[in-house]
């Protein structure tokens, strides 16, 4: 193995012993812990109403936009981080190609913060 | 070494994206498909592009993901865990081993398997110059694209008040 | 190291993936699973192209990149009009959607 | 007699859970040996010759293994996590002139936290029948784990890192990118409607935070002209990035109230409102394992994170140690995160997403053109 995928092979063997640290807390309770089911324990808390259904459905409409705009600005985000290592090489005609790359991204920001506001839209 | 890790990941990646989309519960299946895109990332990582990885977990599994994961429990509905398949699914397994045969023979015919891969590699550093120089028109373009589908989404997604 | 041809078959079986889910799935988001699945054994192919054929050179990163982007682009607003069907028909079954037609 | 009975029961399950340490250790310690004996041969004579048994433990220190396990990696974080949560309880308690924690231990309830876990692992399991029992259990695990992940990446001193990646930075955002995954899957695994609204109320906030925090970390990364976050420490010999870019430190400092869902961030666990959250139908370890562990792995993270961004990581005065350096300024900054709780109310989540876009981001883009323009313009460190 060489340089960088060493690096990352290390910070997945630094997950993995997490993971294989955390596995016995799960396993202790079950041998050591009381175990008495019942049928109101085992049902799903509801302020102690008797559950008015699944939780399998999604209501958040409202704030789609926020998530489709997240998904442009992260892939912003990370061409900003190339550019931000490279910043000597390409000086600054890289600079004004980058403040255009994010004048031209603020437009879907107002328009959609714009949007996002109107609540009768959602 | 390198060959177990790539003997892994390639299980995962594989059997991932066939649960991705044969999963009964489309919610698990999104979430087999972020694994897939784990998968994909440490396949760049095991080419040595470990910001191209980097990136591909933070677009992809971050971002792509994330709203996928939300759109489908958005839409799912109850009777899609009552699959009706059956008629096509026998097409669609013929004719994917048919591209799978058919390309994996041109990859196999090809002279691409004697390549011996080289120890010297490009720094990363260079992406961000090669993007802003050489493509730098691809770049803005990008700009253009991201947002003009921001704003096409947005008005997609919302109700028709107006 | 493994061979390049090694990853170009990963990319074939998973591009193969994605043609079965095209072709056999009525369900819209399951489509667009399988396009997010060949759009990845693309890029697989562009960085290990890049990495056996071109070693010193970052252009086939450059394009992933590109293309991720791209996918990303792809599915806002793929999920969006699945978004928009949905709350027309109350379901994304790409059969049923015949009131687009002109 | 119940008494009798409720005594035996409990005699019976603390030797059971001596029982079960003691094999445990065995085995973690036969694994450990397994794998790090060849290297490090074990001889009895280490027993009757102290200077044989340290120069064995100054050999093993510098090993990977010893890291993972012991210092920058699990023992020392899970350590931090028990200290950060009693240092809360107790910190809380004195700003809102309460009392804390008192009587486990005999001073101010040093205690606590041994006694927390011991409460936790003799508690019921209780797992709803309704949920998806395989992503419910899951869920707890995956989120210890990949928070565990991004310590890998950060440098308590040069020495002291467990891998020296070039694009540490990067590794953080790739491991935060995940907390809304697995979020939501606890949430929807659940099956039951607290946590769903919870899940998605994390999943928003989460996701809306990220971006002004990535963009923060752009400026430090910009001065220091490197992903590699010792890189970014050395380059802070002469002055702390807090002094060059504080916008970016401010901003970076509330989003990370934001990721960690902290008041006055909290509202996908705002018990007034949704109960717990997403937590809603976790107990015992389950609950512990996020809650107790996780959650604090994340404050560690980010908090070393800041410490390491603009504060200048282990670099301070000689004679102290760099190591005390670093983890006396990551406390200060796990304090300043802790602070808010006791004293802000909480935001309504329309106006915490838009504050988010419209405010923190614009506020870090500002500063990272005024720092590229700076070093662009012949800013040299």
């Amino acid at each position: 193995m060489r340089g960088m995928a060493s690096d990352l092979l290390l910070i997945l063997l630094t997950a993995g012993f997490a993971f294989a640290a955390s596995v016995p807390f799960l396993i202790i309770p079950i041998l050591i812990a009381p175990k008495n089911p019942n049928k109101p324990k085992e049902t799903q808390y509801e302020c102690g109403q008797v559950p008015s259904g699944g939780g399998k459905f999604s209501l958040m409409m409202q704030y789609y936009a926020y998530l489709l705009m997240f998904v442009a600005f992260d892939v912003m985000s990370m061409f900003l981080f190339a550019w931000g290592i490279s910043l000597y090489t390409v000086g600054l005609s890289g600079f004004l190609a980058v403040i255009l790359f994010i004048g031209i991204l603020l437009i879907p920001l107002g328009f959609t913060l714009y949007h996002a506001a109107r609540r009768e839209l959602w | 070494m390198v060959d177990v890790a790539f003997a892994v990941l390639a299980v995962i990646t594989v059997i991932s994206a066939i649960l991705a989309l044969e999963a009964k519960e489309v919610v698990y299946g999104a979430i087999a498909l972020a694994l897939s895109f784990v998968g994909i990332a440490g396949f760049f990582a095991l080419l040595d592009a470990v910001f191209l990885a980097m990136f591909q977990l933070t677009v992809y599994v971050g971002a792509i993901a994330v709203l996928i994961l939300f759109t489908v429990m958005l839409v799912r509905r109850e009777q899609w865990l009552k699959a009706k398949e059956g008629v096509h699914r026998a097409a669609g397994v013929l004719v994917a081993i048919v591209v799978a045969l058919g390309l994996g023979y041109l990859v196999y015919a090809s002279t691409i398997a004697t390549v011996i891969p080289s120890v010297e590699q490009a720094p990363f550093t260079l992406i961000g110059a090669q993007i802003l120089t050489e493509y730098w028109l691809a770049f803005i373009t990008l700009a253009l694209v991201l947002a003009s589908a921001v704003i096409g989404a947005v008005v997609l997604a919302k109700l028709e008040r107006d | 190291m493994e061979p390049l041809v090694n990853y170009l078959f990963v990319s074939v079986v998973l591009f193969a993936i994605g043609v079965y889910g095209l072709v056999t799935k009525k369900n819209a988001l399951r489509m667009l699973f399988a396009i997010e699945i060949l759009i990845n054994a693309a890029n697989l192919n562009f960085v290990a192209f890049t990495r056996y054929l071109h070693p010193t050179s970052v252009t086939g990163h450059s394009l992933a990149m590109f293309s991720i982007a791209l996918a990303a682009a792809e599915a806002a607003v793929g999920l969006a009009i699945i978004l928009a069907v949905f709350r027309l028909r109350k379901d994304v079954d790409v059969s049923e959607i015949k009131g687009l037609r002109g | 007699m119940p008494i009798i009975r409720t005594l035996t029961s409990f005699l019976i399950r603390i030797v059971a859970l001596i029982i079960v340490i003691l094999v445990l250790g065995l085995i973690a310690i036969l694994a450990a040996y397994y794998f790090i004996g060849p290297s490090f041969p074990l001889t009895p004579s280490m027993l009757i010759n102290p200077q044989e048994a340290i120069a064995f433990t100054f050999a093993l220190m510098d090993t990977d293994f010893f890291r993972i396990v012991v210092f920058p990696g699990f023992t020392f974080v899970a350590l931090y996590a028990a200290i950060a949560g009693l240092w809360e309880r107790k910190l809380l308690a004195k700003i809102q002139l309460r009392v804390g924690p008192l009587y486990a231990g005999k001073f101010e309830g040093i205690l606590q936290p041994i006694a927390d876990v011991l409460k936790l692992l003799f508690k019921e399991l209780v797992i709803p029948r309704v949920v998806d029992r395989f992503f419910f259990i899951a869920a707890p695990l995956l989120t210890v784990t990949i928070a565990t992940a991004a310590i890998a990446v950060i440098p308590v001193t040069e020495r002291w890192v467990i891998a020296r990646s070039d694009v540490g930075v990067l590794v953080i955002f790739a491991v935060l990118g995940f907390f809304p995954i697995t979020a939501l899957m606890a949430a929807w695994s659940s099956n039951s409607r607290y946590p769903m609204l919870g899940g998605l109320r994390a999943l928003h906030q989460m996701v809306a935070y990220e971006i002004p925090l990535i963009l923060s970390v752009l400026a430090p990364v910009v001065f220091a002209g490197s992903l590699n976050l010792i890189d970014i420490v050395e380059k802070q010999s002469s002055i702390w990035f807090a002094l060059l870019a504080p916008i970016s430190a401010l901003t970076f400092y509330i989003c990370s109230l934001a990721e960690l869902e902290r008041i006055p961030f909290d509202l996908p666990e705002a018990e007034p409102e949704l109960v717990s959250g997403w937590l809603t139908e976790y107990g015992g370890m389950n609950f512990g394992l996020i809650l107790g562990i996780a959650v604090y792995i994340k404050l560690y993270v980010l908090s070393a994170l800041f410490t390491t961004l603009f504060l200048g990581g282990w670099l301070g005065p000689q004679p102290l140690p760099p190591e005390f350096w670093f983890i006396f300024k990551t406390f200060i900054v796990t304090t300043f995160l802790l602070i808010p709780r006791g004293v802000f109310p909480r935001l309504r989540i329309d106006l915490l997403l838009r504050q988010s876009w419209a405010v923190y981001f614009i506020l870090a883009l500002i500063n990272l053109v005024v720092a590229a323009a700076a070093v662009l313009g012949g800013f040299k460190l």
